[in-house]
């Protein structure tokens, strides 16, 4: 595969020029710290962020998007165009998130059109880490600062270059098409690889339960009234979260002309699983934050093959209570650990 | 979204202001109704809503009528110490500042949303009050800012 | 650890071990900079996790009303459990409104003051390092906070300007109502309360409402805000009925202005500005933008200030037959 | 491939009131367009988004089996925004229908045995469509003795009055009917579901169980069940969640790493076993 080495002085004329025949979606400054954003002025661009306070999945699942439109009683649907876009300088974890939306929305039975259009037309480039941001933990959740899932390139920032290495077919599709840099050179990838197994080490190792039949059986453990005592029952760690992807659907109208939207939604919401009988299956904070852990680590994981969770950090930054996924994964392991030395079962 | 639709065709010359009045049942409503059976013209812009006392405003119904797409709400009570429930006009008069105040201070025009007191005495106060309501609605125009658009077939 | 904290964990292990209270809630450490989680100590060996400084931005309150609504399916042997809580000016005055409102009971209560001298606005300390992210925070001599961000690049500013904008204004450092208090009281501010409500209001009207529509357009409607509020304690929140349904549950501008303003109506004469919606919404809005004009209308309009007296009744629970009446419209 | 989330067009063309309080109704649906009646193939058991264009989708079971033609049954409890729309409907009405959803009856397991079929209330609608295709004449000879128990609060909450009078006087099945609280004019059994299972007894051996109906009843039934002898994996429950899409992605009806919308809304007593009890 293609790896060339660009001039740190000419990315902006090189992302000019695609940003005329693409969609161009970068990290920008934000009060936040940094967000994604549809570029149109190349300057803007941050490659010197961290991480973004909210997770790329907008660009493939947004939080509102029509389904439906209809007038009169006549529907139609309303699948994405989204020509080209390029994600631009978007972090490993959240490359490989889209390995796992993708596993949700395209695997199974039926696939979603919504997301396929747009994922089938979006080139990711990734940007590696150099430096694992406060709460980071991708490499105890078999990401990495250079893993490549999700991505077409991965670019690594070489302080007076841009390391380009495409590493799917599209990835090379796209260096064809920015057609710029020079061929890069073995010690120039062998330093990039460095760098990124340099920024792992710093990484805090969470111990992570991967034992999804044992997990489940936590279930019924006090445990979780423990962990989740802090939960106020907002939705700052789904929303944030690029792997969660519940959503509502809702038709909005006025005299007849309307849509069938779709829109985020969060299992840490009460009214999430109310039925109309009044009855809710999960009618405490405690039931749903373990909803929300179990769904990552133990049924995604039979479901899928992984836990949905690429180890970002961002729930932990927002949590308005200061819950943070590391202790709870640290406590569950624990608990795990001992209930096996022990020979007994977790119930 | 790109695509919207106005909540109608504004670009009409023929505009005409829609108004959303909330009138408790015991004063204002029945001084509307006094208008009425008295002949006493007033502008048909009006929509009129029932409630049984100023009291049971909730100051969403407010928002939620500008959102719905009327150019302006006028909400209407019995004067103060005249309330059939003795006080909830009372209770209400606080609510009621605060809500204009916070509206204008967002950006919304003040002359968007109206309180007044009407009896059910004074049908002739309900048709002059309607008529200034309506001109003030005139002269800032089509209610825009928030109004909500929602995507149709194009 | 600091004299407070010291004094706290040993005054919260004795209330447990006497019985005083069945759990105490108070703040622990975090691992993420500036940050501190809420913790329930529900036992003594808990009680040495305790904290707090300047980063203990959550209002406790808020856990409260969830504590005495009785679980669906509990049996007759259930009571409200005995509580305990560690509250800052701004918490206590919660504390009073909850009680007035009937959310929790008095007696089941046992609040320990503290004084505070405001609290990190978390959004701020990230402005001043972006587009890198804080990595580290660290309280220096003198009042000072040293932010190290992702990028290796420090830099040490005075703790008062990277406080939350209440803080600096607040004339409730110490509980209003307490059990019990530790650490010594802290001198109020006199700076003027509600400059920042005046100088936006002489903004051209245009202006308000696109700085108002931008604002809360960066809403994702996590409800962090409302779940992080004492205040916000119905069963049932507006923005979540269906018959009728107020609020479509989008992202569309109208329907996220409709949910904030009723959510700052709905905190005229409860909301004792504690910046706890700020600190917890993920998106840096400021949301006191609006509760602050509620509050500044109901003291001028209404005078007193809300949660500071068990006795009185709020502003909104009340009326003068003389109030103004300037807003209304004459024929 | 078709987008899952479009609903096919139907017309109402006849709407049935169920009870005396009038808050059931079943409403039979024709698909406006013919290719939609072919690519529509359910089993007794699986549910649809009945869908109202402005006012939203709500996931109910289907209540007419395969066996009768293109139409279909819902029978409808009003309950919220969306059945309350329906509830509001003129025969004529085009409303949307996207489906079939959901896994079905294991009628291939069922066949060769003994079918014991309970219902309690409005739960009996995807046990009607069971019954009906038990009962057709291509099928009947593949099953064993079919026992059907039906109970309502009153004679008056029954569904489906008509037929189960022509079942009752059927010899291929037989029908026990049970109301709570009998009327004046009810000369049927009184008496609750599981009092009435134990009495008629079926036997548990090579036999099955479908057992459909509100909490309470499954809850006094079960122990009923077990004693009879019937396995858990010859149990068969319908589950209700709280659903939106209805095709496995909006992640709303989860029970562990089950989906009621994908992988139910039935299972056995086995297979819930294994799953944590949040439903």
């Amino acid at each position: 595969m293609d790896a060339r080495m660009l001039d740190k002085a000419d990315l902006a004329t090189v992302l000019e020029r695609l940003a005329q025949t693409r969609r161009l979606i970068a990290p920008v400054e934000d009060r936040t710290g940094a967000a994604f954003a549809s570029v149109d002025e190349v300057a803007a661009i941050r490659l010197d962020y961290r991480n973004t306070s909210l997770s790329a999945k907008e660009i493939v699942f947004p939080q509102t998007e029509p389904l439906l439109v209809f007038r009169d009683g006549a529907a139609e649907e309303r699948i994405p165009a989204a020509p080209g876009a390029v994600l631009f300088g978007v972090r490993p974890c959240d490359a490989r998130s889209l390995t796992m939306l993708d596993a949700v929305f395209r695997g199974g039975e039926t696939e979603d059109p919504y997301y396929a259009a747009r994922r089938d037309e979006l080139t990711v480039v990734a940007l590696t880490c150099n430096e694992p941001g406060p709460t980071c933990f991708c490499t105890s959740v078999g990401g990495s600062p250079d893993d490549g899932s999700g991505a077409d390139v991965l670019a690594t920032d070489l302080d007076d270059g841009l390391l380009l290495r495409a590493i799917t077919d599209r990835g090379e599709v796209l260096l064809g098409e920015l057609d710029a840099g020079r061929p890069a050179e073995d010690g120039e990838i062998e330093a990039a690889r460095d760098l990124a197994a340099r920024a792992a080490e710093r990484m805090e190792n969470v111990p992570v339960p991967t034992d999804a039949a044992a997990l489940l059986a936590t279930f019924d453990s006090d445990l979780w009234s423990d962990l989740a005592a802090g939960c106020i029952g907002c939705g700052a760690c789904t929303y944030a979260c690029p792997t969660c992807h519940c959503f509502d659907i809702t038709d909005e109208q006025k005299r007849g002309t309307g849509h069938r939207v779709r829109s985020w939604d969060a299992c840490t919401f009460p009214p999430f699983t109310l039925h109309g009988s009044g009855h809710n299956p999960r009618p405490t904070a405690t039931a749903r934050l373990r909803q929300r852990v179990l769904h990552k680590f133990s049924y995604c994981p039979e479901n899928f093959g992984e836990a949905f969770c690429v180890g970002c950090g961002r729930c932990v930054v927002h949590c308005p209570s200061g819950i943070d996924i590391r202790r709870i994964l640290a406590r569950l392991d624990a608990v795990l650990t001992a209930n096996s030395e022990a020979g007994g079962p977790t119930r | 979204m790109t695509e919207t639709t106005g909540h109608r065709d504004d670009e009409r010359g023929d505009w005409e202001p829609r108004i959303a009045a909330f009138l408790c049942n015991w004063c204002s409503y029945a001084g509307a109704d006094l208008a009425g059976v008295s002949r006493i013209q007033y502008p048909p812009n009006v929509r009129v809503i029932r409630v049984p006392c100023s009291g049971r405003i909730n100051p969403l119904f407010i928002v939620k009528a500008l959102q719905s797409g009327m150019d302006g709400v006028l909400v209407s009570g019995c004067h103060p110490g005249d309330c059939h429930y003795i006080s909830g006009n009372l209770y209400a008069r606080r609510k009621f500042a605060l809500m204009k105040s916070l509206l204008e201070y967002v950006g919304i025009e003040p002359d968007r949303v109206h309180f007044s007191w009407v009896s059910a005495a004074e049908g002739v106060r309900f048709a002059e009050l309607l008529h200034t309501v309506v001109e003030a609605v005139r002269e800032i125009g089509p209610a825009t800012k928030m109004v909500k658009r929602i995507e149709a077939v194009p | 650890m600091s004299e407070v904290e010291d004094r706290l964990r040993q005054r919260v292990t004795e209330l447990l071990d006497d019985g005083t209270v069945d759990l105490f809630i108070g703040y622990a450490e975090a691992d993420a900079p500036l940050k501190t989680a809420v913790h329930v100590v529900r036992s003594t060996t808990d009680a040495d996790a305790l904290v707090w400084d300047a980063r203990c931005a959550a209002n406790l309150a808020a856990l409260l009303p969830d504590l005495f609504r009785r679980p669906e399916n509990a049996g007759n042997e259930w009571a409200p459990p005995r509580v305990g809580i560690l509250a800052k000016g701004c918490v206590s005055r919660s504390i009073v409104g909850l009680i007035k409102a009937h959310q929790i009971p008095r007696d089941a209560l046992h609040v320990v003051g503290v004084g505070c001298r405001g609290v990190v606005d978390r959004h701020h300390a990230a402005r001043l390092v972006a587009p890198a992210q804080l990595a580290e925070a660290e309280f220096l001599e003198g009042d000072r906070l040293r932010l190290r961000a992702t990028d290796g690049t420090e830099r040490d500013v005075d703790l008062a300007d990277v406080l939350l904008e209440g803080c600096l204004v607040c004339r409730h450092p110490n509980a209003v109502l307490s059990d019990e208090s530790i650490g010594d009281p802290v001198p109020t501010s006199d700076r003027p309360r509600f400059a920042d409500v005046e100088s936006f209001a002489e903004r051209p009207i245009d202006e308000r409402w696109a700085a108002f529509r931008e604002e809360v357009s960066r809403c994702i409607r996590c409800y962090a805000c409302r779940e992080a509020c004492p205040n916000c304690y119905c069963t049932e929140c507006f923005a979540e009925e269906t018959a009728p349904r107020w609020i479509g549950v989008t992202t569309e501008p109208s329907d996220l202005m409709l949910f904030h303003l009723g959510r700052a109506f709905h905190q005229a004469g409860r909301c004792v500005d504690c910046g706890a919606c700020v600190s917890a919404c993920p998106q840096g809005i400021d949301l006191r933008l609006l509760t602050r004009k509620v509050n500044r209308d109901v003291e001028a309009l209404f005078g007193g200030e809300v949660g500071v007296s068990l006795d009185r009744p709020e502003p909104l629970q009340q009326f003068e037959m003389t109030d103004d009446e300037g807003f209304l419209t004459e024929p | 491939m078709s987008n899952p989330y479009v609903p096919y067009p139907v017309r109402i063309d006849r709407i049935a009131i169920e009870n005396d309080a009038r808050d059931l109704k079943t409403f039979e649906v024709a698909f406006l367009d013919a290719e939609h009646a072919s690519a529509f193939r359910h089993t007794p058991g699986q549910f649809a988004e009945l869908s109202i264009l402005g006012t939203g989708e709500c996931p109910i079971g289907i209540a007419s089996s395969p066996t009768e033609g293109d139409s279909l049954l819902f029978t409808v409890k009003k309950t919220g925004v969306v059945t309350d729309e329906l509830h509001r409907s003129r025969e004529g009405r085009v409303i949307g229908v996207r489906g079939p959803l959901g896994n079905g009856f294991p009628i291939e397991r069922m066949r060769g045995k003994h079918l014991v079929i309970v219902g309690g209330g409005f739960a009996f609608t995807t046990l009607r469509a069971l019954i009906r295709y038990v009962l057709h004449e291509e099928h009947r000879a593949d099953y064993g003795d079919v026992t059907v128990i039906y109970g309502a609060r009153t004679p008056g909450e029954l569904l489906y009055k008509a037929e189960v009078d022509e079942w009752r006087a059927r010899d291929d099945i037989a029908a026990h009917i049970t109301v709570d609280e009998g009327d004046e004019a009810w000369t049927g059994h009184e008496g609750f579901v599981p009092a009435v299972l134990e009495e008629v007894a079926p036997s548990g051996a090579d036999a099955m169980m479908v057992l459909c109906g509100p909490p309470v009843m499954i809850k006094f039934t079960l122990p009923v069940v077990e004693r009879l002898g019937f396995a858990p994996a010859d149990t068969i429950l319908s589950l209700e969640m709280r659903m939106k899409c209805g095709i496995g992605k909006c992640g709303r009806c989860n029970i562990g790493s089950k989906y009621v919308c994908l992988d139910g809304p039935v299972f056995t007593r086995e297979e819930l076993s294994k799953l944590p009890a949040e439903y």
